[in-house]
């Protein structure tokens, strides 16, 4: 186990397959400077600038091309640098990637890992900081991944790249600097399976990706007032474990689902919805309000889960 | 504009020309029946026909080695069978059997051969190009020398894809041969109404393509164009860029009676039929008329035997619907629909 | 009131927006021959190239410059042709036309019309008979009307374009066809609303688009066993009618939500867990499996909503 | 290449020539002023800046009528300002305060001013074209005499929408002044590395667009050119294309220090300074130091007293995150975050 933080987790993920398997490769923009978040850093030294891919800005091609490489024997990472660019490549993951292997009667695999940098982070407003989770477990086809610790972040990466089916690798942008333990070397991913981060009898709290910590921070507050929380890291948004979900809120007989993106028609609500369909559990979510992401962070607030609204939804699920 | 000029051969070879007249007269047979097909209500869906654009597929597959790829169209029979495709998946497919080559889940806009090189129909006007320049950047990084030959139509010369793909295969001098073809109607649009400029080739010489064209209806042409770029393309150039000129004999689709179109112009389209072209050229060559009409009883007992096969084949059961979706996640009807 | 099909009545409330408003125009490829479902026909003949105009095939080039005519004192009417193709124009509505407004902090209004021709149709399979109707009503600053009826196409259509927000207006390309009594002139859309079809006791059955008339049909066969199914039409996805809903629900204690799109993260999820969170309502909810829409009619199947089901899940509910 | 050949007034008048420099002192001093603040930690978020790129901006507004619009990029603060945007509101704007152009909502990358037609800079590469080309088609339909300055990078010219729109523009012979600001440079990538063909030029007239280039950093050459071009466009000629030749001194955003690139290369650009070379001109023509100086002086007061407002200015009140999203279903925080 070593220390690290998730843009080196992922770093070094990304290069031990890429010592593993030559077919991997990697492509977006301004790689060979290391990309946005530094998370390419040093890569196109070690493995040249054919396999980590400086591209034009270009994003349809970036991701057909990717497509199309995928479906010919090589397993592209596409870097959409910010989550938000995916939506001038949506033709070319939805139409084509998610759908290849089936409309073509599983003659074409499509093995392709996007990575789509999510969330808030630095304040840059609507066209930079979305959170589409909901979008892609809507979407036949696609894998969707959302790690919340640099264990994950490695883990996951390794996973998504061994995958032969296209993977959403959904990196929230507030993650990158965090630190933790990291199993290296052939680390069980558990693609679909859920982590218990805190066990509890009372209330269910299932999150993701960022607003984990936010959950378990509302926790340890709750405990202080004998409510003691479960808190569940979903990990992965499809497959996700609707077992360990389902048994959990049947234990606690309630469901508190919270999300930083928005909560109209966001992934909270088929976690909510499954749970209600399959228990006696109260449910409840939190999310966003149905707004872009604004720019002022006196605004932005509107778009970040606190503990204390956590710990106000629980209390009321509890009453 | 064009700044290839192919070396004509003096006289093409007969037994070239009568291998494209085979292929040809194939792709009318299937499409000819496809129509039939549609209008009797025998198949589902909708198909587009190549009816008298034939000449392309054949003329630039046949400069293909087998190992070499292609990506085509919503209206892609006609490529598919030029690669060498099986006939009777594709009648399968078209009916939407199991044994189809997507196990009935694709229809005519979706057909594909991944064990041939042809990497699918697509429903998406443009979307085979990026698909293409993958196909040749995974090529080139898996150091094989292969060829791709990426067929698209001159409507699909509107859509950013189409800049971004010739830049792309550009940029990485990628091994992919672009083949417009150039029929001068986009559905119901007159192509030239919606695009500004000076014309196709100068798009994609501006993107660093050299180009060329020729007359899409004379097999003997495009296979002595096709044969010279795709040696090109294969010896390293990076991509090149083929523009044949021909003409839709259908509506866009098989429900579409085209009646927007002059008469005269279908008229006089019909009336350069390249299969009737390349029957002259094999008279003029001595191959008996006989020989050309055993080629084409042939090719339509080929598909009348594919549609007798396929017309009563099975259809996949709805349990098949959820199988080659994805291995993690796959789906299952108690999270969905009905078992 | 008179009778005529949904192609008529949106192409007639097209039509008289287009005399009453100048700024009113349409755009799209083939306009001038009809469109693919001739429900442009003879408009061209009426207003001109000019108005209702034709384009090239260029999805992006299409949405952006009706974003900016909207944004310029024009009420533009954008025809997608089939929903499936908006994937190529993802980042002019998603990332432009849905956030200007709020970016810019109330300058801009972007009063655009998109005309999705939505769902199954003649076996065109997988990139052609999408149902995203979850997916915009995840994306903040989106109308998004999902008719079910010649009436309501044509009051939606007028409200569309009256609207000065962007509005998606789902088109089920089954219904194009039939036919039923609508009110023209000046009709109250009621955006928001939704229609009680059918009034019971038992059950709570919410749909909308194509599946409404399968609910129907299910419910006069409950009947017949003594099962009173309430049938909503929900007519909106954006705003929705949740008080309606959650007060039937509250009244037949059960709700079953209905709809052809992918059950996983669908519309259905965010109805059933609004229920849930609002109600000790039992929920369920029908959708088609997490598949691409497959083209032969034996798969296609499964993205049918049959009464059969229907009536078997109402059964599940009421036992 | 280059079909448009300007005519070149004999000696730029002073008088105008002051005015050019009175806008890029300001935009100058503004983009000074942003790094600091951005440096500083005074501001949230990023700001990409201008600093170099003065006179391209400077020379192409000066052309423009009130009426006329613009579309700008994500390094917009020198567009606006010299449409005759509101150096206060940006402020306001750059540091998120409600009384900012866009109430706190946008930030930098977002700036906007739809009263002088400014309508927005934008997050998303090329997002603005066909926006730009949507704002022609309006003033078309609705016969106004408007034209339209579209402002992008020579990143853009990879991206689809590029071709898409140029060809729209084309086809629809609408008022689009398009304006490359081509500065070598995307991101932290040479763009001449990334883009196929010979040139952005070659790009532009393949899709039936006259272009013309010139020497970005002399803003008498930019107005020149834009001023002729501006005149062709709101004769009826349909759209026009200019490539305007420059230097982004800065990073890509102000988190950037640009060590990718050659100091000799950024110290070339810098001594190529617009604001030096039109001090230099003005000096030739009799302007005084003493003028420029106050010129240059009351900029920076501006900004200073631009700074001094928004920094204790209001922030928005949290409920305003709910206003300016729509009218009908207009969110509410019941149905969402805390209130
Ligand atoms: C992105 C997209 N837009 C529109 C369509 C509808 N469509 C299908 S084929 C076609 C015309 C294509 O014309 P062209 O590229 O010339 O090919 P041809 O049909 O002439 O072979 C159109 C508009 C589509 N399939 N995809
Ligand atoms: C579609 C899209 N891809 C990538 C980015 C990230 N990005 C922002 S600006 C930029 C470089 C743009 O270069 P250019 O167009 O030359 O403008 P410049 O920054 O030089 O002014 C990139 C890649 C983006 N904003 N949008
Ligand atoms: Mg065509
Ligand atoms: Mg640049």
């Amino acid at each position: 186990m070593t220390m690290m933080s998730v843009v080196e987790a992922s770093r070094r993920a990304l290069a031990e397959e890429m010592r593993r398997d030559a077919t991997v490769w990697a492509l977006g923009e301004d790689l060979g400077r290391g990309g946005v978040f530094q998370q390419y850093k040093g890569l196109q030294a070690e493995f040249g600038p054919a396999r980590v891919l400086d591209t034009p800005i270009s994003e349809a091609a970036i991701m057909g091309a990717a497509v199309g490489a995928a479906m010919c024997g090589t397993r592209p990472v596409v870097e959409t640098r910010y989550l938000d660019f995916t939506l001038c490549a949506a033709d070319e993951l939805v139409n084509q990637a998610a759908k290849a292997r089936y409309m073509f009667g599983g003659q074409a695999r499509v093995p392709l890992v996007v990575r789509q940098p999510t969330g808030l982070w630095m304040n840059c407003a609507a066209q930079h900081s979305q959170s589409l989770e909901a979008w892609w477990a809507h979407m036949p086809g696609l894998v969707v991944l959302v790690p919340a610790t640099p264990a994950d972040s490695y883990a996951m990466m390794k996973a998504a790249i061994r995958c032969d089916d296209p993977v959403i690798l959904l990196e929230h942008k507030e993650l990158w600097g965090i630190t933790g333990e990291v199993e290296e070397g052939e680390p069980d991913a558990r693609l679909g399976k859920s982590r218990l981060c805190r066990r509890g009898r009372d209330v269910t709290i299932v999150s993701w990706s960022l607003t984990v910590q936010t959950c378990l921070d509302a926790a340890a507050t709750l405990a202080r007032d004998g409510i003691e929380a479960e808190v569940i890291d979903l990990r992965c948004i499809w497959p996700w474990d609707q077992e360990a979900i389902i048994a959990s809120a049947e234990k606690t007989k309630r469901l508190l689902v919270v999300h930083e993106a928005v909560l109209t028609a966001g992934f909270g609500a088929e976690i909510a919805a499954t749970v209600a369909e399959a228990t006696g559990a109260r449910v409840k979510r939190l999310g966003s309000p149905r707004i872009p992401v604004p720019f002022s962070p006196a605004l932005e607030a509107a778009f970040r889960r606190t503990p204390e609204e956590i710990i106000a939804a629980a209390r009321m699920l509890v009453a | 504009m064009n700044d290839i000029t192919p070396t004509r051969r003096n006289a093409p070879a007969a037994g070239r020309l009568l291998a494209h007249y085979r292929t040809m007269a194939h792709i009318r047979a299937f499409e000819n029946a496809a129509e039939r097909l549609y209008n009797e209500k025998r198949i589902p869906g909708f198909v587009h026909l190549s009816t008298g654009q034939e000449a392309i597929p054949a003329g630039v597959c046949a400069n293909l080695a087998p190992g070499d790829q292609i990506t085509s169209t919503h209206r892609g029979h006609g490529h598919t069978i030029a690669k060498g495709g099986d006939i009777g998946a594709m009648m399968l497919e078209l009916f939407g059997r199991a044994g189809g080559y997507c196990r009935g889940k694709g229809g005519s806009m979706h057909i594909a051969d991944f064990s041939i090189g042809m990497l699918g129909a697509n429903g998406v006007v443009a979307a085979g190009m990026p698909i293409a320049v993958g196909a040749a950047h995974a090529a080139k990084l898996l150091g094989r020398n292969t060829v791709v030959a990426c067929f698209f139509g001159d409507g699909a010369v509107n859509r950013g894809p189409f800049l971004e793909s010739l830049n792309w295969a550009a940029v990485y001098k990628l091994p992919v041969l672009f083949v417009c073809e150039d029929n001068r109607w986009a559905a119901t649009t007159p192509t030239a109404t919606m695009t500004a400029g000076p014309g196709i080739a100068a798009r994609a010489e501006a993107l660093g393509l050299r180009t060329a064209s020729c007359d899409g209806n004379d097999v003997a042409a495009v296979d002595d164009l096709a044969g010279e770029l795709v040696r090109t393309v294969r010896g390293g150039a990076g991509p090149l860029f083929m523009i044949a000129r021909t003409y839709r004999w259908s509506g866009h689709t098989s429900a579409d009676a085209g009646a927007y179109r002059n008469p005269d112009e279908v008229a006089r389209a019909k009336a350069d039929d390249p299969l009737a072209r390349t029957r002259a050229q094999l008279a003029e060559l001595g191959i008996a008329d006989a020989d050309l009409d055993a080629a084409v009883a042939a090719a339509e007992a080929e598909i009348a035997a594919a549609i007798a096969n396929a017309e009563h084949a099975p259809a996949p059961r709805l349990e098949d619907a959820l199988r080659e979706v994805q291995d993690v996640g796959a789906p299952d009807f108690a999270r969905g629909a009905r078992p």
